[in-house]
């Protein structure tokens, strides 16, 4: 049965699921079952955005609040990971991540190849990311490009609600470390999503519009500008390939190969910071492994080299907009 | 952290007052600034006027207020995400204030901050914080400078509950006390961090014993009462100036909104926010108390409230009206040269 | 940290042994296999054997051999830098950690982690560790993972005293009271962070009152008198078992070599590392006690010396005789699948 | 008066006169003076490979110990330099970033565009990074590209004493947050550093080495590397321009491209991990801004996708290798 749930309601219905499926798997994060020794409800904010609410009256204390300090709950997570656990720990918001970065990516991530290939650490660490939430520069960061370049993690931004749910319910049972980034703007965004469970594997982008004039790659918030963009472009005639990579590490080249060398033209989007980013990375894959089928110069829209400005009219023009993808794309076609 | 450890600094808090009259209408005017424009701002959020997240102060203001008392523009302090109270308190115009929660030209930062990141240098407000327990250590940078440097500044670290378990905080603990600074560390504990009970979520009897546990003397104060906080951190402060060095100061107090504007509170008890309101305003306790000993009339206050009304009305008036920033903004102020 | 916080733990260090003689036994070749791992390292890394840096445990021995007694390979501990006690105390093959040592195949860790990230999950060990203060949050993920799968394992914490103002070690404190976690946190207090010492950096009179800091019973040892540690880690670890929840043990010892190989220890007093070596070897200590007392005789020492020497020839040798990673590894072992 | 010293010896030298030249300027660290509260000699170690040893003798307690707290005494310089401080901090290796990130990322680098310009962050957080030197996973990483993703850091990676010396100052007077890091395998590499204080600009890369054949763009350790796979195709006829970019960012991509459209070919040389690297960093910016100039496609040499093995055999087989960029020019003239 499928029906049509919001982003926020896919992190929660995967997570319920998972849940049932393994009793190994826990719950962990500040204030996602809320209310933990305050004298009013239980489960009184289920996460500070809801997206936990009522996984607490299901699955008791598997589900468990936390101190306000992020390296020691992520640490313990990672650990447990270690020991039969299977732990989705939360980090509120991906800008907290400097608190706590030492146990995801020296520890977490590493063991594995410190340890000779002699462990497995099966944890999730969620967490919120993006702009266009007037949260200001400490808390709407993407952040995508610095857990990517970390080898030992898998990195995940899903852009739907279908993908989510799919996307999630794989992390949780892959066995390696996975950063999972929810973007907070899309988490109201609806699409159609099975009752029951699956999962999608990873390293497998989505072709989310065929087009033969330009490749466009992308994913989480702007993949929905990109489409914008591809169908603005459309009633211009020219044809744009729109790419969801969902996964950042590992990242699915070979579909933006394979489009690039029909399109010859790609047009790399990403909300993160320009520099060391997504698209950078992407670009210079091409530019490496299909150079020959390239007709014009990748470009690249991204944020610019700036924090996240606070006021609403700053933040909009921070956030790739479907017209500057547009732009993008007519300048490589001009090219 | 259990909830009887309410010990209250004994001393000072009777009258006759410590303070001038002048000194005391300065600390009504100041608490009564921060709630209003606190209420007003909780108001306006609610007409959806406000973007962001705005975390309100309302029902702290005796803390702020009685211990940036002490303070001048060379001292510094390191705020917090609830960060309103202590920029008015330490100086900074309501009308940037507003402006900036605005996002508009006029605000502190130009509009580029928002609520959770309001600073002015000039006034010694090093910034609100979105990142807690960040403030710590900036606080401690600020103290290493006022001794590196020779003047007889401190630097006041604000952290909630909350926030008081987060290593950036615990390590400065530590770091101040190796390195003898002028910092005052200040715990706002209000009982919560966002729904979950500092009873809960601080393994520890108290805070004295949290600071003992760094080699640092700790008092527990009321918060609601402005006279104890002003008393126990004029004594700390006058110590770290006079090399004394680092203390903490627990004040006890109340949040009489939610964690963040939108939010339910269904984690309080029934009852407990009309309670708290009704019984424990530490403003309403200090006009009591100020009027019953005859120092201040209730003419004075409703004075100084009216004033403070006209204030808040213009600041949200001229935010309302003050420009966007520009596109160029966007790029600009990211570095002093590139 | 105050010179004079040297209370010891007052019962149980006195004859007759809480120990059978075959548990004597075992934890002197323990020792003993620690301190010749140790001085054997020493001379190959002086001669230019040993590729990177190597922390070495001897004169440490005492502590991980008292606590890690009571432990199975069900129990988890997460290590330091200084990791190569805890390895041989829980059980991990000496053959391997040579090997590891010198980046060969037969290591531990198939030649990839070396000295700074020696494990064996199979024996309960989670690693050594290059990031101080990482491992406390670990070892809470241990003692979680054993509440929650329902089985009796504790975890177990090292930091040295350095260590101990890491923000992720402060930060475990509280999560592991909050949580009440079968976790034992362990203060390798040799004095030293490198060379910076204890007495200034730990801005606090003691690690009880630390530990009380953050609601957790603490305990100081002499850790060079392995009687003592073994009682105060019994008690501890038998709490922590029964639901009674995490607590802290500090072990007071001494480092007969520099903080890594090659380290001239100038910062040290002059005639220290001779009178400890002399004076306070816990070896050394542990064999007067066992014989005086007509338990253990010299015989018998001198017979698990023999024993242990041929084992470390025999791990110097197979190490330096395993074949180098191949190629093919560089890029194996990073993810289970990608 | 030049003389040849080590780039240690650059280090030590620089901070010693910036020292004098302005009393404002403070040293902080991890056993930066070393001994601290021992009982032995004071200045006992100068910095865990003697960095800084003499300075503390020189200017006493301008230069701190710190606790091992890194977080507190990083987020104290950076609070100390908005009041009128000049602090260098030591963050002993870079890869403990991981505990402090959040005082150098969210704050320091954050402060001038969130307070609208007003406050000036003038701090250099120095540190070791680079592999070589069998230190294994978590004391031999780059994490370059980390710090240049995010906006409002300067980052600085010199391959010579002349460069260290020069670019040091440079740090220390420039008026931004700066992350300094110094490859440890390069603290013995000696060149020509005159006695007098001179300063290097940022955002401008040295040409080491002019040729027409092909252009390796590189920093750090490879640098040095790449000159002598340069050398050795200069034997088969084929003239590579090397160049060393000395600051990441700001980065002078203008050099680069006056480069590549010369040569037509380039080869980006990073020691960091690929993902989001300071090559694909490059290699994009190319891609984009002077595709026209390119005749083969753009090869990046970088370390694998793996953690840093502390076996030497392997550690041998992480680090780009002269051997390795060679290939790599050879492949882009075969193109
Ligand atoms: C490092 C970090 N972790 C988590 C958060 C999310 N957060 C914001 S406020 C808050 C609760 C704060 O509680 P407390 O410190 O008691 O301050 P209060 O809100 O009560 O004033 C949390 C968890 C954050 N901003 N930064
Ligand atoms: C987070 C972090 N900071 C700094 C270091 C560098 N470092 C390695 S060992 C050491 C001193 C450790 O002292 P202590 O914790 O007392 O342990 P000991 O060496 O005495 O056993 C330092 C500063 C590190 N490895 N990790
Ligand atoms: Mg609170
Ligand atoms: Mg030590």
């Amino acid at each position: 049965m499928t029906r049509k749930i919001s982003m926020k309601e896919a992190v929660n219905e995967a997570l319920d699921q998972e849940m049932q499926r393994d009793p190994t798997v826990v719950v962990m994060g500040e204030d996602i079952v809320g209310g933990t020794g305050s004298p009013g409800e239980d489960d009184a904010w289920g996460g500070v955005l809801g997206v936990t609410k009522g996984l607490y009256a299901k699955h008791g204390d598997r589900l468990m609040d936390t101190p306000l300090s992020e390296s020691a709950y992520i640490g313990a997570a990672i650990g447990a990971a270690t020991c039969g656990l299977r732990p989705v720990a939360e980090l509120m918001f991906v800008d907290f991540m400097g608190v706590c970065l030492d146990e995801i990516f020296n520890q977490g991530a590493k063991f594995r190849y410190m340890f000779g290939g002699k462990v497995e650490t099966p944890v999730v660490i969620r967490a919120m990311c993006g702009a266009g939430f007037r949260a200001a520069a400490q808390h709407s960061q993407m952040l995508t490009p610095v857990f990517t370049h970390i080898p030992g993690l898998k990195v995940v931004c899903p852009s739907n609600a279908y993908d989510t749910k799919g996307l999630l319910a794989q992390s949780i049972r892959d066995n390696d470390p996975v950063i999972f980034l929810e973007h907070k703007n899309l988490y109201a965004h609806e699409s159609d999503v099975p009752e029951e469970s699956y999962t999608i594997p990873f390293g497998e982008a989505a072709v989310l519009r065929e087009g033969k004039s330009a490749t466009v790659a992308t994913y989480g918030q702007t993949v929905h500008r990109s489409v914008e963009a591809a169908e603005t472009l459309a009633k211009d005639g020219v044809d744009v390939e729109v790419i969801d990579l969902r996964t950042l590490s590992p990242i699915d080249n070979d579909t933006v190969i394979e489009s690039v060398e029909k399109t010859g033209r790609l047009v790399c989007v990403d909300e993160a910071n320009p520099r060391c980013s997504i698209a950078s990375d992407v670009s210079a894959t091409v530019a490496q492994e299909a150079f020959g089928a390239l007709k014009a110069p990748i470009q690249m829209v991204t944020a610019p080299h700036t924090p996240v400005p606070f006021s609403p009219a700053l933040e909009d023009l921070y956030i790739p907009t479907a017209d500057g993808i547009a732009d993008a794309v007519r300048k490589t076609m001009a090219a | 952290m259990s909830a009887t450890a309410t010990a209250v600094s004994a001393q000072g808090s009777d009258s006759p007052f410590p303070l001038e009259k002048d000194d005391l209408l300065s600390a009504y005017r100041t608490m009564k600034t921060i709630r209003e424009f606190e209420d007003r701002l909780h108001v306006d959020f609610a007409r959806g006027d406000i973007p962001g997240f705005v975390h309100l102060y309302a029902g702290e203001e005796a803390a702020a207020t009685g211990i940036m008392m002490h303070l001048t523009d060379e001292d510094r302090i390191a705020s917090t995400h609830r960060g309103h109270g202590h920029c008015i308190a330490k100086g900074v115009s309501v009308h940037e204030m507003m402006g900036e929660i605005y996002g508009k030209v006029s605000g502190a930062c130009r509009g580029k901050g928002g609520s959770m990141h309001i600073a002015d240098l000039s006034k010694g407000m090093m910034g609100a914080n979105g990142i807690l327990g960040a403030g710590a250590p900036l606080a401690c940078g600020a103290a290493l400078a006022a001794k590196k440097l020779g003047h007889k500044g401190v630097g006041i670290s604000f952290v909630g509950d909350g926030a008081s378990n987060q290593g950036m905080f615990l390590e400065s603990l530590n770091l101040a006390g190796v390195w003898e600074l002028p910092v005052i560390f200040v715990v706002e504990n209000n009982g919560y961090a966002e729904s979950t009970s500092v009873d809960w979520a601080v393994a520890s009897d108290s805070y004295v014993d949290r600071a003992n546990g760094f080699g640092l003397p700790g008092v527990t104060v009321d918060g609601t009462d402005f006279f104890a906080v002003h008393e126990a951190a004029g004594e700390m402060i006058r110590r770290a100036r006079d090399g004394g060095g680092p203390s903490l100061l627990e004040c006890k107090m109340i949040r009489f909104h939610g964690h963040f504007e939108g939010d339910a509170q269904t984690y309080r008890a029934e009852g407990e926010v009309e309670d708290i309101r009704n019984n424990r305003d530490c403003i309403k306790m200090f006009a009591d108390r100020v009027s019953e000993a005859g120092v201040i009339s209730r003419v004075e206050t409703d004075a100084v409230d009216a004033e403070v009304a006209t204030l808040i009305d213009s600041a949200v008036e001229q935010a309302k009206a003050a420009p966007l920033p520009d596109t160029a903004d966007l790029l600009t102020d990211v570095y002093v040269k590139y």
